[in-house]
């Protein structure tokens, strides 16, 4: 849930975009990063484990545990704890270990 | 890039150091992660205690002020730069992930402050599950809750202001679970959160996410049912760059654990590294910017921007301010620490 | 304590893997991480090394002090490998296998 | 702990490990192996684990390589899952000039039955579809391949403890004497006896050898590795200077440095070997490096292998070499022939540490 009205900083949630997980629309604020607002949209599941294939959510916040990383407009492994959202974003699970992609890299 | 002093960290530390240091005249760079400088202080909406030379002012605050302070100074910035490692000529290397490149250097403080630790239990790994640092960054950065019913876990003093963050935003709090066998209350200050002693969290389940724990309590086993649970396993100084800058390290367990050796100036094994704030060892803000004042006074002297008679003072007082402002055992084990500066349990690392 | 818990977010790896090093006579983090991969994953041991240093602490002899923190590694924290190559020109210690026949006489030395 | 043994190997790396494996195999005496840390924590622990044998030069020294090459798959038999994959390696050059190099290779390894093929462009390209486009060609052989060589240690020494064999661990050598009828060893924890003395420092080999004047002339080469975040398998062979591990990481590396035991890395290095991988692999740039290592490399004075018993001082050993990995089933097998049967399967005399008398 987005905090509209926080009791000591006041509001500050003011320029609503629109992010796309998996290609569903959810609603995200400006200055959130991709973590939070996901959250807030009550997605836990960030991330998801190599071996056991477990989920993963938001554990340190601080771009240290890696396990909030999530594919974000095609980049594999980002972690979303640090990335800002940005109008329009596309992020998707990275369920699988990246692939090497020829067609971007030749763009 | 070049400057004279170079500054790792923007936190309270590093820029406090930035100021001190750039109002003597030395051009100064800071490199941060993070597009905006302030670190860990955007995500603290408590009030802090500060010395004696600052107002009380709410972590947020003094960031802003720390930042403003600096405007027109030569001052300059790397947000959005993370250091990755060091040149074989022992030049720090930055990456903006589009480039890396060298930045050149006379003295380097390190302003990397502290990381959380974790407690392990079984399912930890369940989203759901983090630190209770996280859950005040989400709070206060991203104006997200975090959950909706939180159990938090742990030792540690940072309860008690996140406690008061969490239900100002109308998280529950189903309980605080410690490990350890201080007598106290059943309860948690004057906020009403049932107080679990002596206990610990045995298990927790949940399909894809946290949704019931077993914590064995000295009067028998309970299962409850947050959606968060809050691990405050308390701080260890961060060690990623000064351990690549071959500096010598020592174990403190008053200050958090492994940390550079450093010496009355902060002055690491490594003549032009000095250390700063929580990288000198976990303590309260006050030890942040008084070890910020206390890193700049020193390389401002190495640097010859401050006569060394006039640092010699500032130095004293600086110290007396600490001794008075930081918890006894913390600064007893500074004191020691810097009395073992040229005894390090672990130097030459690189060495086979 | 149950010997399942993970201990190594990244690679998943438990109290008992890490314990069956110690038993077989490793000492430190690193013997530990070449032998079961625990903190060589993604985060590089940022979240491990201190949980770790308490499991050899408990099992051995070692006091926290003998117990070195990891072998910390460069990149600090991951980058692509796009950026770490821009600014590199020159080839002078990295070579190619076929670099290093000679050839004497018009034949492989 | 009993300090009384028939036979002491120094050295608990690749190699050290590999001979009290496969002397334990066929011999029931006692077999002490001590080592100044934790198997692993040097070179063996440190390497790209190539098991390779083609642009090896001169021949003599390709075929070693081959014969040791030849003996992984059975090993992985006998000691557990090495993850001993053969690949087939390719040494891919970019110049043109380059191929008469890789011709005359080819015809000198035809000498001694080793099949080098040198491959077009199109052929490297079939064979490593994300290959740069650039390429010239390649070298190519199907006997090279890689090993994972913490399974490969670790496995030696369960399999040797399984056979009796004892480990001493964070112990180092501080002094070695010849007495009658056999050794006294001096180390951190104790004093040992032995009948038999088999010196596989690696590295250290030279500090070793003085100890007991023997002249084992060892230096030390630094090589950096990066490795990559786990990708998708793409790299189908051991490129020279590349390889994907099982886990779908990518190391690479191909650097020679002198900086004597200074294990440290530098970004000099990382960014150029980031370039040569980016050179041979183009798509492989967005992928991220997670960490970057050291190994320090036993280099003899000479190049080549220094195995065989010492003149003159009777039942005493070394085994030293680079390319540990690869040779190490080869150097298990020959020393244990020596010990026991007095004479090896193929003829090691080229390797004696006489030659630098």
């Amino acid at each position: 849930m987005h905090i509209k009205e926080h009791p000591i900083l006041g509001e500050q949630l003011n320029k609503p975009i629109t992010i796309y997980l998996n290609e569903q629309p959810l609603e995200a604020y400006d200055n959130q990063s991709i973590a939070g607002a996901l959250m807030a949209n009550n997605v836990k599941k960030l991330g998801q484990s190599r071996k056991l294939v477990q989920a993963r959510g938001m554990f340190c916040s601080k771009g240290r545990c890696c396990s909030c990383y999530m594919t974000v407009d095609g980049e594999d492994h980002v972690k979303t704890c640090m990335r800002k959202v940005r109008d329009g974003m596309k992020i998707s699970e990275g369920l699988e270990d990246p692939e090497l992609r020829r067609d971007i890299d030749e763009g | 890039m070049k400057a004279d002093v170079l500054i790792i960290g923007a936190g309270p530390a590093g820029l406090t150091a930035a100021y001190e240091v750039a109002k003597t005249g030395l051009c100064v760079l800071i490199i941060d992660e993070h597009q905006q400088a302030g670190g860990q202080l955007w995500q603290q909406s408590q009030i802090l205690a500060l010395p004696d030379i600052f107002p009380n002012m709410r972590g947020f605050e003094l960031a802003q002020f720390l930042v403003e302070r600096l405007e027109g100074l030569a001052v300059e910035w790397l947000l959005g730069h993370r250091v990755i490692g060091v040149y074989e000529d022992g030049q720090i290397g930055v990456t903006n992930d589009k480039d890396v490149f060298p930045v050149f250097a006379e003295k380097i403080i390190i302003a990397t402050g502290a990381a959380e630790n974790a407690i392990p239990f079984p399912k930890w790994t369940l989203p759901g599950v983090m630190t209770i640092g996280a859950a005040q960054s989400v709070v206060n950065r991203d104006r997200v809750k975090p959950g909706s019913s939180a159990v938090i876990y742990g030792d540690n003093s940072f309860a008690s202001d996140v406690c008061e963050l969490l239900l100002s935003v109308e998280v529950n709090i189903v309980a605080i679970v410690k490990q350890n066998k201080q007598l106290g209350n059943s309860t948690f200050g004057d906020m009403n959160i049932p107080l679990y002693e002596n206990s610990s969290i045995i298990e927790a389940r949940g399909n894809g996410k946290l949704e019931e724990i077993d914590i064995q309590t000295p009067h028998g086993m309970i299962t409850l049912k947050p959606d968060i649970v809050l691990i405050d396993g308390g701080q260890s100084p961060i060690l990623d760059i000064v351990y690549q800058l071959d500096c010598a390290l020592r174990y403190q367990a008053e200050l958090g654990g492994w940390l550079p050796v450093y010496n009355h100036q902060l002055q690491t094994s490594k003549d032009h590294v000095y250390v700063t704030g929580n990288a000198t060892g976990v303590s309260n803000h006050s030890a942040l910017i008084l070890t910020g004042m206390l890193a700049a006074a020193s390389v401002c002297e190495a640097l010859q921007s401050l006569p060394p008679e006039e640092t010699e003072v500032v130095r004293n007082s600086l110290y007396s301010k600490l001794e008075n402002e930081e918890e006894s055992d913390t600064f007893s084990a500074r004191k020691e620490h810097i009395k073992q500066f040229s005894t390090p349990q672990l130097k030459d690392q690189f060495i086979s | 304590m149950d010997k399942s818990v993970i201990v190594c977010r990244c690679e998943e790896i438990s109290y008992e893997e890490i314990e069956e090093v110690i038993t077989q006579g490793g000492r430190t983090f690193d013997d530990i991480k070449r032998i079961t991969r625990c903190g060589m994953g993604a985060c590089q041991s940022k979240i491990c090394s201190k949980l770790v240093a308490e499991v050899i602490h408990k099992q051995t002899e070692l006091s926290m002090e003998q117990i070195y923190p990891p072998r910390f590694r460069m990149p600090i924290s991951p980058v692509s490998l796009e950026a770490l190559a821009t600014d590199s020109q020159q080839f002078s210690t990295v070579k190619s296998v076929l670099d290093e026949i000679e050839l004497t006489d018009g034949k492989v030395k | 702990m009993n300090t009384q043994f028939d036979t002491i190997v120094i050295g608990g790396g690749v190699v050290g490990s590999g001979i009290a494996y496969h002397l334990s195999e066929r011999s029931q005496e006692s077999i002490l192996v001590i080592d100044r840390k934790y198997p692993l924590a040097g070179t063996s622990g440190s390497t790209q684990a190539w098991v390779w044998v083609h642009n090896k030069t001169p021949s003599w020294y390709a075929e070693l390589n081959y014969y040791s090459a030849e003996l992984y798959p059975y090993l992985s038999k006998k000691i557990g899952d090495v993850e001993y994959k053969r690949t087939g390696g390719l040494s891919p050059f970019f110049h043109e000039k380059d191929r008469v190099k890789a011709m005359k290779l080819a015809e000198a390894y035809k000498e001694i039955g080793i099949d080098i093929k040198v491959l077009s462009k199109e052929e490297v390209l079939e064979k490593e579809p994300f290959m740069n486009p650039d390429v010239e060609g390649a070298t190519y052989s199907s006997i090279d391949g890689n090993v994972n060589p913490f399974r490969l240690i670790d496995m030696y020494m369960r399999a040797a403890k399984r056979k009796g064999v004892q480990y001493s661990t964070y112990n180092p050598v501080h002094d070695l004497q010849k007495i009658n009828g056999g050794f006294i060893v001096a180390t951190t924890k104790d004093t040992y006896r032995c009948k038999r003395l088999i010196l596989a420092g690696g590295t250290w080999s030279r500090e070793l050898g003085k100890m007991i004047d023997v002249h084992i002339p060892m230096n030390q080469v630094r090589g950096q590795i990066l490795v990559s975040e786990p990708l998708k398998p793409f790299l189908n062979h051991t490129v020279s200077g590349l390889r994907q591990a099982n886990n779908g990481e990518v190391l690479m590396g191909y650097s020679m440095e002198n900086k004597g035991f200074n294990r440290s890395t530098t970004l000099n290095v990382m960014q150029e070997t980031a370039n040569m991988a980016i050179r041979y692999v183009p798509a492989i740039k967005k992928a991220k490096i997670v960490r970057a290592f050291s190994g320090i490399r036993a280099m003899p004075e000479d190049g080549f292998p220094i195995i065989g018993a010492v003149p003159n001082i009777e039942n005493l050993y070394v085994a030293a070499t680079h390319s540990g990995v690869t040779l190490s089933p080869l150097i298990g097998t020959l020393i244990t022939e020596l010990i026991i049967d007095k004479e090896t399967s193929i003829p090691i005399e080229r390797y004696g540490i006489s030659r630098f008398a």
